[in-house]
C-alpha cells in the first residue's frame, strides 16, 4: 500500500513538476509573471491533438516538433508583448504588476482564440494509455512518458544552470539583471531566451497531459495556479526547487487521497502551501 | 586609445555632466577628482554603457561606443567598476568572478586570470564559495574589482573603488592597482582619495558642476595650489604607493 | 470645501439613480457600485503597502457564505454584523501569520488562501453538515442591495480620505517604501499591516454578505470565484491604486467595457477583453488618474 | 416587432460552465431556432407565424454577471421569452428574477432535490431533470437486481464530487443502498477540481467491491474511466455521472465504453430520438449527449407548442406549460407538479448507443449488460 | 554610569560568528569610533544594536533598560536611531517626508506642525532646506546621505548609530561632514559611529573600539588604539604615516 502510493505519487508529483517547469524559468530569468502560463499549456495540448488526429502523428513525434514551435512562440510573444513592459520599467515591483496586468489580458486572448477553433468541448485522445507494472503498482504508459519528460528536462536544466557557463549567465540575469551587462550579457537575449524556453516547456508539459487527460478551452486557470503554487513553494526561479516542491506535492495529493481523506487533496496542497511559505518565506529553495 | 568629445549627459531636465571631452593614451592611468555630484560617475558611466549621453561623441580605438549596446563593451575590452559595485549578490564569489570571464577575449586564460586575481585578493580565495551579497563592504569591492580583471580588459574604469575599505585594504588595493598599472593595463579612476591616487596617475582631469575645469599632468596638479586645498587638504588616509 | 461637497452630491444623486433606470439599469449600478467598493478597500490595504493581494475573494465570499448560513437564524443586520466579525477575525489570524511575506511570494499565498478557504467549507459542508449549497431567501429588493453597496462604498471611500491623512496612512506608504527603514524610523509593522488589512477585509466580507442575498443559491465553486480577486486588483490599479479616487475610476469605466463587449460580442468577449487589457497596460502605464495628470501637464506647457 | 419574436438567453460561453452548457445548452438552442425559422417561424394560435430573433449573452459562468444579464433581457431589450442558462446554480440564481419579470422558466440542466419545493415556491418555473435520489434510486434498483441474480456482490465502492450536485447524489444514494442491503465499502468524496485519480482508484480496486460508482462531472468521470483501463481494474458494474452519456465517451473510453453505465439516457430505438440525433448531427457536427440534450430540445418543442396554443402572455403559457400535454422528441411529456417525472435514470453504453436501462418497466428501456465486459 | 552597555554580544550566522563575545559600553554624550577590517563585524554590531537582527547571545541595555529581544521600532522608540552602510531613502516621497517620518513615529511622537518643524529642523541642520519638497529618489548620493543622516536626527534620539556615514566625501565634504557631528556631539548627542576613514575618527573621537574577525581587539583612546600593534596588523596596516 505504501508502495503504491509512492509510486502513484512520484508519478503524479513528475507531471506537476513538468508543470511548473517553464513556469519557473519564465518568472526566474525573463521576471514575467506570466498568468497565461496555463494556456500556452493547453495551446500545446490542442495542437497535440490536432496533430495527432488530422496528420495521424504520433504525439511522441508530435511534441518533438511542439517544443520548437513552443520556442518560437514564446520567442515572439516576448519581443512583442513583453519587451516593452521590460523596457519602461526601471524598478522590480513595476514589471511585476504590468506582467501580471498584461498577462492576464493574455490569458483571455488565447482562450478566446482556443474557444473559437476548438469550441468549449472536452478533448482527448487515447494515447499508450495501457498499463505498466512498476514494482507491482500498474502505471498508465502515458504517465510514465510524462514522468520520463519530466526528469530528463528537469534533470537537464539542473545540471546545465548548475554547471554550465549558459547555466551560469542564467542565473546571473536572474537574480541581478541590472548588473548582467557590466560582464557582457545581454539581458534581453538571455530574458527571450528564458522566455522562449519556458513556453517550449509549457507546451510539451501541455502536450504530454493530452495523452492522459481530458482538457477544454477553460481549463487553463487550473494549470497555471498549479504551477503558481509549485514555483513559489520551490522558490521563484528555482528549478530544483520546482521539481522537490511538485514531486513533494504528488506525494501529499496521493498520500491525502489514500490515507485520509479524498475530499482533502486540494485543501492539503494549499494548507502545506502556505506552511511552507510560513515556515520558509522565500519558498524551499529560494534564495536570500 | 579613447576619447570623449562634447558629451553631454541629462537626467530629465538636469545636465550632469556638460559638453566634456577628456582623452586617454594606451597605457596611462588618468584621474578623474572633483566634488560629489560633480558628473565623474555619469561621464564613467557614460563610457562603460550605464548612462545614455544627450550628445558628444565617445571613441574607442576609432570606432563609436555609442552605437553599441552596453554589453558589447565588454568584448571590446572596456570593463566597469561602477558605483555601488554592480556584483551579482545571490551568487558565489568564485561565480562572481567567472562571470567576469564570459566576454570571449577572457575566456582563454580564464584559470590563470582567476590564480592571479586570487592572488591579488586572497581573501576571494579564501571565500570563494560565500554568497557574494553576505559578504562585508570591503569584502564585496574586491569582489567587483576582481570580476572586471577576469575580463581581460584593455581598460578598466573604476569609480570609487577605496569607497569604504579598511585603510589597510585601500592599500591593498592601490597596490593591486599599481600592479595592475604595470602589466600595461589602461586605468581610468575616479576617486575621493586624492593624494594615492595622485601618487599612481599620469593625467588628471579636474571636474566640476558638470564641466571639466582643468587637466593636466599628475605631478603638475598635485603642485597646483588649488587643487592643493581642494583635493588634498585633510590628507586622507595617507598611502605609500 | 468644494472638494467635500462634489463627493457629497454625487453620492445625492447616486441615491436617487435607481428611480430613474431600468432593472437592467439598478443591476450595473449595484455591479459598479459592489466593483468600486471592492476595488478601494483593496487598494485601502494594497495601494499603498504594494501588497498585492489576491485574497479579495476569499473575503468575499466568506460574507455572502456567513449571510447564506445565518439568514435564517438571525435577524438581517446581525448577520453583516457576525460577517464583519469573522471577516476581522479571519483577516487578522491570515494577517499575524503572511504579512512578513514579500512581493510575490505574498501575492500567490492570498491567493492560496482563498482556495484554502473554499476547499475548507466545501469538506465541512460535505463531511460535516452533509449538504452543498445553500439558498438565501431573503426579501431584499435590488434597490435595498444597491442603497446598502453605495454606503459602503462612500464609507470605503472616506475612510481611505480619512486614513491617509492619519498616522496610519503615513506608516503605509512608508512601509510600501521600505519596511527596515519603516522600523527603524519607530512604526510597528506588523500592527499597521494587521489595522489595514483587517480594515480592509471587513468591507471586503461585509460587500460579500450584502450582494449574495441577489444570487439566492450560494456554492464555494460559486462565491470563491478567483476571477473576482483579479478583477478588483485591475481595476485598482488601473485607476490608480494609491490614490483615494483611483479604484472607483478603474471600476467604473472597466466594468462597463467588460459588460458591454460581453453584451455585444458574446462570441468573442475573451478576446476582445485581452485586447482591452493588453492594451490598458501599454498605453496607460500609470493608471488613468496618472495618465489623465500627465494629459492636463502636457496641456498647460502647450498652452 | 409584431413580425419576430424575440428570445434571449445568457448561457455560458467562457469560465468552467462553458463546457456543460457547449454540449448540453448551446447546441440545443441553436438547433431548436434554427429548425423553427426553416420552417417558417413559430405558430401563433391565429396560425400566423412569427420568426425567432434571438437575443444572446454570455453569462460568463458567473452568477453575478448572469444574473445582471436577465435583468437586462428583460427590461432592457424586453424580449419576449428568456431560456434558461446551464447548471443548477445558475438556474436557482434567476428564478426569483424570472419570476419577478414573470417569465415562464424552463429550468433543464438543473438536478436538484429540492425540485418541488423551488416549483411552488415560483409557480412559472419547470424544474425537468428530477433530483439527486432519482437517479441515486434508479442506480440502486439496476445493481439490486444484478446483484439479486448473484452477478454481483453485494459490496459497492462510490466516490462523489464535492458540490452541490455530487452530494445531492451521494446523499440519495447511502439510504437507498443500505436498504438494498448492499455495504459501501469505500465512500469519499473529491473536490472539484481534481484531476488525478489513480490514487482513488487504486483504492477502489483493492475495496472487493464488485461495482464502482462515481457521482462526477465531465472530467472526473474521463479520468476515472482512463485510470480504470490503464490499471486494468475491472468492476463488474462501472458507473459515471456527467459525461457518461457525451458522444465523445467512447473515444475517451478507447473505444471500449460497452457495459458502462451512467446517468440519464435515451431511448436509443425511438424514431423520433433517432431523427433529433441525426438532425442535431447534422446541424452541430456531432451527436447530441443523451442525458440532458433531448430534454433540452423537447423543453423547447413544449414551448413552441405552448405558443401554438395560447400565444405569448406569460401567464398563460405558463399554465399551458404546467398542465398541458405535449409531443417531443422524448414521446409525449406531461408535467407533474410543473416537474417532468418521466425521465431515464440510468443509461448504459451497448452496442455503440448510449440507451436507458432504468426505469426497468418504462417503454425503450434496454436490458442492462452485467458484468461489464473487460476494458 | 554607561548609558549603552554591551555584554557579550554573539551574531552567529551559520558557522560565521559575525559578532563574538564583544562587550563594551559608552558613556551619556560620548561619541566613539568602531573600527574594524572589512567584514570583522561592525555593520552586524549596529544591527544588533538597532535590533535589525536578533543577537544570537548577550545582552545589550540603553540607560537601563534591555534592547535585546526587542522589536526594531520598539528600539527606535527607545531613542536609537541609526543610518544604513547602504543608504536607505524612500524614494517615493519628499525630503520632509521623509524626515518627518521619524519625528510622527518616533519616542517623541510629533503630529501636525510640531512633526514639521521638528523635521525642518532635521533637514535644516544638513543643509537641505531649500530641497524640502524634492522627490528623495532625485537626490545624488552624497545627499541621500544627508538625507539619511537627517531622518535619524528627526527621530531626536538619544543614541546615534552612523555606520560609514562620511564614506566617499571629498576633503571638503568631509571637514564639513565633521563639523557637523561634532556639532551633534556638542549638543549631548551619544554617538556610536563606523568608520574608515581615520583622520574623520582622529578629529572625532576621543575613544575608540576595533574589531576583527567579530572579536573586539581593543578599546581604548583613539590615540593608542591606532599605534596598538594589533590594530596596526589587522586594520591600518604596517607602513602607516601617521
Ligand atoms: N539616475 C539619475 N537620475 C537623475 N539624476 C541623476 C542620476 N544620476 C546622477 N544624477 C545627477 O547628475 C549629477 C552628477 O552625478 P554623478 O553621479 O555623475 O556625480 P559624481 O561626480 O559621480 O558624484 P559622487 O561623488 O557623488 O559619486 C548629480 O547632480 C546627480 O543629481
Ligand atoms: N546575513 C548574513 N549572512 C551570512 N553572513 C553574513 C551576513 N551578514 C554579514 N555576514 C558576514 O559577517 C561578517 C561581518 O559583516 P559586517 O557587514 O558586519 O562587516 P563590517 O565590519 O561592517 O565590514 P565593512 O567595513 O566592510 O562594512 C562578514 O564576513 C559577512 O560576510
Ligand atoms: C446538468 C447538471 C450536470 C448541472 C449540474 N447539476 C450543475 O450543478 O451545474
Ligand atoms: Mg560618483
Ligand atoms: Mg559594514
Amino acid at each position: 500500500m505504501i508502495l503504491t502510493t509512492l509510486i502513484l505519487g512520484l508519478v503524479l508529483g513528475s507531471t506537476y513538476a513538468l508543470l511548473a517547469l517553464g513556469l519557473t524559468l519564465q518568472y526566474g530569468i525573463a521576471r514575467i509573471m506570466n498568468l497565461a502560463y496555463g494556456e500556452l499549456t493547453l495551446v500545446g495540448a490542442f495542437v497535440l491533438v490536432a496533430v495527432f488526429q488530422q496528420l495521424g502523428l504520433s504525439p511522441l513525434i508530435a511534441m518533438i516538433l511542439i517544443a520548437p514551435a513552443g520556442y518560437a512562440l514564446g520567442w515572439f510573444l516576448y519581443q512583442g508583448m513583453m519587451r516593452p513592459l521590460v523596457k519602461r520599467s526601471g524598478a522590480r515591483g513595476r514589471l511585476e504588476v504590468d506582467s501580471i496586468l498584461a498577462t492576464f489580458g493574455l490569458l483571455f486572448l488565447i482562450q478566446g482564440i482556443l474557444l473559437m477553433l476548438f469550441g468549449a468541448n472536452f478533448t482527448s485522445i487515447s494515447y499508450l494509455d495501457r498499463g505498466v507494472n512498476v514494482l507491482g503498482v500498474s502505471v498508465a504508459l502515458n504517465r510514465l512518458i510524462a514522468f520520463g519528460i519530466c526528469v530528463v528536462a528537469g534533470g537537464a536544466l539542473v545540471l546545465a544552470l548548475a554547471k554550465t557557463r549558459w547555466g551560469l549567465i542564467m542565473r546571473a540575469v536572474a537574480l541581478t539583471p541590472g548588473s548582467a551587462p557590466l560582464v557582457g550579457i545581454d539581458v534581453n537575449k538571455v530574458a527571450r531566451q528564458g522566455f522562449a524556453l519556458g513556453t517550449a516547456l509549457a507546451v510539451v508539459a501541455g502536450a504530454s497531459i493530452a495523452m492522459y487527460q481530458t482538457f477544454s478551452a477553460t481549463d487553463g486557470v487550473v494549470f497555471t495556479m498549479k504551477a503558481l503554487v509549485i514555483v513559489i513553494m520551490g522558490g521563484v526561479g528555482n528549478v530544483k526547487g520546482a521539481l522537490v516542491a511538485g514531486i513533494a506535492l504528488g506525494l501529499l495529493e496521493t498520500f491525502v487521497a489514500t490515507a485520509i481523506d479524498p475530499g482533502l487533496t486540494l485543501a492539503a496542497t494549499f494548507a502545506i502551501f502556505l506552511v511552507v511559505l510560513l515556515w520558509r518565506p522565500q519558498g524551499l529553495f529560494g534564495a536570500r | 586609445m579613447l576619447e570623449v568629445e562634447n558629451l553631454t549627459v541629462a537626467y530629465g531636465k538636469h545636465i550632469a555632466l556638460d559638453n566634456a571631452s577628456i582623452s586617454v593614451q594606451a597605457g596611462q592611468m588618468v584621474a578623474i577628482l572633483g566634488a560629489n555630484g560633480a558628473g565623474k560617475s555619469s561621464l564613467l558611466g557614460a563610457i562603460g554603457g550605464r548612462a545614455r549621453p544627450q550628445s558628444g561623441v565617445i571613441r574607442y580605438n576609432g570606432q563609436s561606443l555609442l552605437d553599441m549596446p552596453a554589453h558589447k563593451l565588454a568584448e571590446h575590452g572596456i570593463a566597469l567598476v561602477p558605483e555601488g559595485r554592480g556584483i551579482f549578490p545571490g551568487l558565489s564569489v568564485e561565480e562572481n568572478l567567472r562571470l567576469g570571464a564570459i566576454p570571449k577575449r577572457a575566456r582563454e586564460g580564464a584559470t590563470e586570470t582567476l590564480a592571479e586575481v586570487f592572488n591579488l585578493f586572497p581573501k576571494l580565495a579564501e571565500r570563494r564559495g560565500q554568497i557574494a551579497g553576505t559578504m562585508s563592504g570591503g569584502e564585496q569591492q574586491m569582489v567587483a574589482i576582481g570580476r572586471a580583471l577576469m575580463s581581460n580588459p584593455e581598460i578598466l574604469l573604476l569609480d570609487e573603488p577605496s569607497l569604504g575599505l579598511a585603510p589597510i585594504v585601500v592599500k591593498e588595493v592601490f597596490s593591486a592597482l599599481t600592479r595592475i598599472r604595470a602589466k600595461g593595463l589602461t586605468i581610468v579612476i575616479v576617486e575621493q582619495n586624492a593624494r594615492a591616487t595622485l601618487a599612481l596617475a599620469d593625467y588628471v582631469y579636474l571636474v566640476e558642476v558638470g564641466r571639466i575645469t582643468g587637466s593636466g599632468p599628475a605631478e603638475e596638479i598635485k603642485s597646483n595650489p588649488s587643487v592643493e586645498r581642494a583635493f588634498l587638504g585633510g590628507a586622507v588616509a595617507p598611502v605609500n604607493a | 470645501m468644494t472638494k467635500l461637497i462634489i463627493p457629497l452630491l454625487a453620492l445625492v444623486a447616486l441615491a436617487f439613480a435607481p428611480n430613474f433606470v431600468s432593472a437592467y439599469g439598478l443591476g450595473l449600478l449595484i455591479g459598479a457600485a459592489t466593483y468600486v467598493t471592492l476595488a478601494s478597500a483593496w487598494a485601502l490595504f494594497s495601494g499603498h503597502t504594494h501588497y498585492v493581494s489576491l485574497a479579495t475573494v476569499a473575503f468575499y465570499g466568506t460574507g455572502a457564505y456567513c449571510m447564506a448560513v445565518l439568514n435564517e437564524a438571525l435577524p438581517y443586520w446581525a448577520v453583516l454584523l457576525c460577517a464583519g466579525g469573522i471577516g476581522a477575525t479571519m483577516a487578522a489570524l491570515v494577517g499575524l501569520s503572511t504579512l512578513r511575506l514579500q512581493g510575490v511570494y505574498f501575492v500567490i499565498f492570498s491567493f492560496g488562501l482563498a482556495e484554502l478557504v473554499r476547499q475548507l467549507i466545501t469538506w465541512y459542508e460535505v463531511n460535516v453538515t452533509g449538504t452543498l449549497g445553500r439558498y438565501i431567501f431573503l426579501d431584499i429588493s435590488a434597490r435595498d442591495i444597491y442603497w446598502q453597496m453605495l454606503a459602503l462604498g462612500a464609507a470605503t471611500i472616506a475612510l481611505t480620505a480619512w486614513i491617509h491623512r492619519s498616522r496610519l496612512g503615513m506608516a503605509l506608504r512608508v512601509i510600501g517604501d521600505d519596511e527596515a527603514v519603516a522600523a527603524h524610523s519607530g512604526i510597528n509593522l506588523a500592527r499597521v499591516k494587521l489595522i489595514a488589512f483587517v480594515l480592509s477585509a471587513v468591507i471586503l466580507t461585509l460587500a460579500g454578505a450584502i450582494t449574495s442575498p441577489r444570487y439566492v443559491y450560494v456554492e464555494p465553486a460559486i462565491v470563491f470565484n478567483p476571477t473576482v480577486s483579479f478583477l478588483t486588483v485591475i481595476m485598482a490599479l488601473l485607476g490608480g491604486a494609491n490614490r483615494l479616487w483611483g479604484p472607483a475610476l478603474g471600476a467604473v469605466p472597466l466594468f462597463l467595457v467588460f459588460e458591454w463587449l460581453s453584451t455585444n460580442f458574446p462570441d468573442s468577449y475573451p478576446i476582445f477583453m485581452g485586447l482591452l487589457f493588453i492594451g490598458v497596460v501599454f498605453l496607460l502605464p500609470d493608471g488613468i488618474l496618472a495618465g489623465i495628470e500627465k494629459l492636463r501637464a502636457r496641456r498647460k506647457v502647450q498652452s | 416587432q409584431d413580425d419576430t419574436i424575440s428570445i434571449g438567453y445568457a448561457v455560458a460561453r467562457t469560465g468552467p460552465n462553458a463546457t456543460g452548457a457547449g454540449i448540453t445548452t448551446i447546441p440545443n438552442y441553436e438547433l431548436w431556432v434554427d429548425t423553427v425559422n426553416k420552417s417558417g417561424g413559430l405558430t401563433m394560435p391565429d396560425g400566423s407565424r412569427r420568426m425567432i430573433e434571438v437575443v444572446e449573452y454570455d453569462n460568463r459562468s458567473s452568477n453575478e454577471d448572469l444574473v445582471r444579464t436577465i435583468e437586462r433581457l428583460a427590461s432592457q431589450d424586453e424580449v419576449d421569452l428568456i431560456l434558461p442558462p446551464w447548471g443548477t446554480g445558475a438556474n436557482l440564481a434567476i428564478a426569483p428574477l424570472m419570476a419577478r419579470f414573470g417569465y415562464p422558466q424552463l429550468a433543464v440542466t438543473a438536478v436538484t432535490d429540492k425540485a418541488p419545493e423551488f416549483a411552488a415556491r415560483w409557480d412559472r418555473s419547470f424544474w425537468m431533470l428530477g433530483g439527486g435520489h432519482d437517479y441515486a434510486a434508479g442506480l440502486v434498483d439496476v445493481l439490486s437486481t444484478a446483484r439479486d441474480a448473484g452477478t454481483i456482490n453485494d459490496k459497492v465502492a462510490v466516490v462523489s464530487v464535492a458540490d452541490g450536485f455530487g452530494i445531492d447524489l451521494i446523499s440519495g444514494a447511502r439510504p437507498a443502498f443500505e436498504e438494498a442491503g448492499f455495504e459501501l465499502v469505500y465512500d469519499e468524496s473529491y473536490p472539484l477540481g481534481t484531476s488525478d485519480f489513480a490514487a482513488i482508484m487504486s483504492e477502489a480496486q483493492g475495496s472487493g467491491a464488485d461495482s464502482f460508482v462515481a457521482f462526477s462531472y465531465p472530467p472526473g468521470s474521463f479520468g476515472m474511466t482512463k485510470t480504470a483501463q490503464s490499471m486494468g481494474y475491472n468492476p463488474k458494474a462501472f458507473y459515471i455521472s456527467v459525461g457518461g452519456a457525451f458522444p465523445i465517451y467512447p473515444g475517451i473510453a478507447d473505444g471500449k465504453a460497452e457495459g458502462v453505465m451512467a446517468i440519464g439516457g435515451v431511448n436509443a430505438d425511438s424514431p423520433a430520438i433517432q431523427e433529433y440525433f441525426a438532425r442535431h448531427t447534422e446541424f452541430v457536427g456531432n451527436p447530441p449527449d443523451s442525458w440532458a440534450s433531448a430534454i433540452t430540445y423537447a423543453s423547447l418543442e413544449m414551448l413552441a407548442q405552448a405558443i401554438e396554443r395560447v400565444g405569448l402572455d406569460h401567464e398563460a403559457l405558463a399554465t399551458e406549460i404546467s398542465t398541458g400535454t405535449f409531443d417531443t422528441v422524448i414521446g409525449e411529456v406531461k408535467l407533474e407538479d410543473n416537474q417532468l417525472r418521466d425521465l431515464w435514470w440510468v443509461g448504459q453504453w451497448q452496442g455503440g448507443a448510449f440507451r436507458a436501462i432504468n426505469p426497468a418497466d418504462a417503454e425503450g428501456a434496454s436490458t442492462p449488460i452485467i458484468p461489464k465486459p473487460e476494458w | 554610569m554607561s548609558f549603552l552597555a554591551i555584554e557579550h554580544a554573539v551574531k552567529q550566522f551559520g558557522g560565521l560568528r559575525a559578532v563574538d563575545d564583544v562587550s563594551f559600553s559608552l558613556k551619556r554624550g560620548e561619541i566613539v569610533g568602531l573600527l574594524g577590517p572589512n567584514g570583522s563585524g561592525k555593520t552586524t554590531l549596529i544591527n544588533l544594536i538597532s535590533g535589525a537582527l536578533p543577537a544570537s547571545a548577550g545582552t545589550i541595555t540603553l540607560n537601563g533598560q534591555q534592547l535585546t529581544g526587542l522589536r526594531r521600532d520598539k528600539i527606535a522608540r527607545c531613542g536609537v536611531a541609526r543610518t544604513f552602510q547602504l543608504v536607505r531613502i524612500l524614494p517615493s516621497l519628499t525630503l520632509i517626508e521623509n524626515v518627518k517620518i521619524p519625528a510622527v513615529f518616533g519616542h517623541k511622537a510629533h503630529w501636525g506642525a510640531a512633526a514639521e518643524r521638528v523635521a525642518k529642523d532635521a533637514l535644516a541642520m544638513v543643509g537641505l532646506s531649500e530641497r524640502a519638497t524634492m522627490s528623495a529618489g532625485d537626490l545624488t548620493y552624497i545627499d541621500q546621505k544627508r538625507l539619511e543622516l537627517a531622518r535619524a536626527l528627526a527621530a531626536e534620539p538619544e543614541l546615534l548609530l552612523l555606520d560609514e556615514w562620511l564614506a566617499g566625501l571629498n576633503p571638503t565634504e568631509l571637514e564639513e561632514g565633521i563639523k557637523l557631528i561634532s556639532e551633534l556631539r556638542d549638543s549631548g548627542l551619544t554617538i556610536l559611529m563606523v568608520e574608515h576613514i581615520i583622520d574623520a575618527v582622529r578629529a572625532l573621537c576621543p575613544r575608540v573600539v576595533v574589531m576583527n574577525s567579530g572579536k573586539l581587539i581593543a578599546d581604548e583612546q583613539t590615540d593608542k588604539a591606532l599605534t596598538d600593534p594589533a590594530v596596526v596588523t589587522a586594520y591600518l596596516g604596517e607602513d602607516v604615516d601617521a
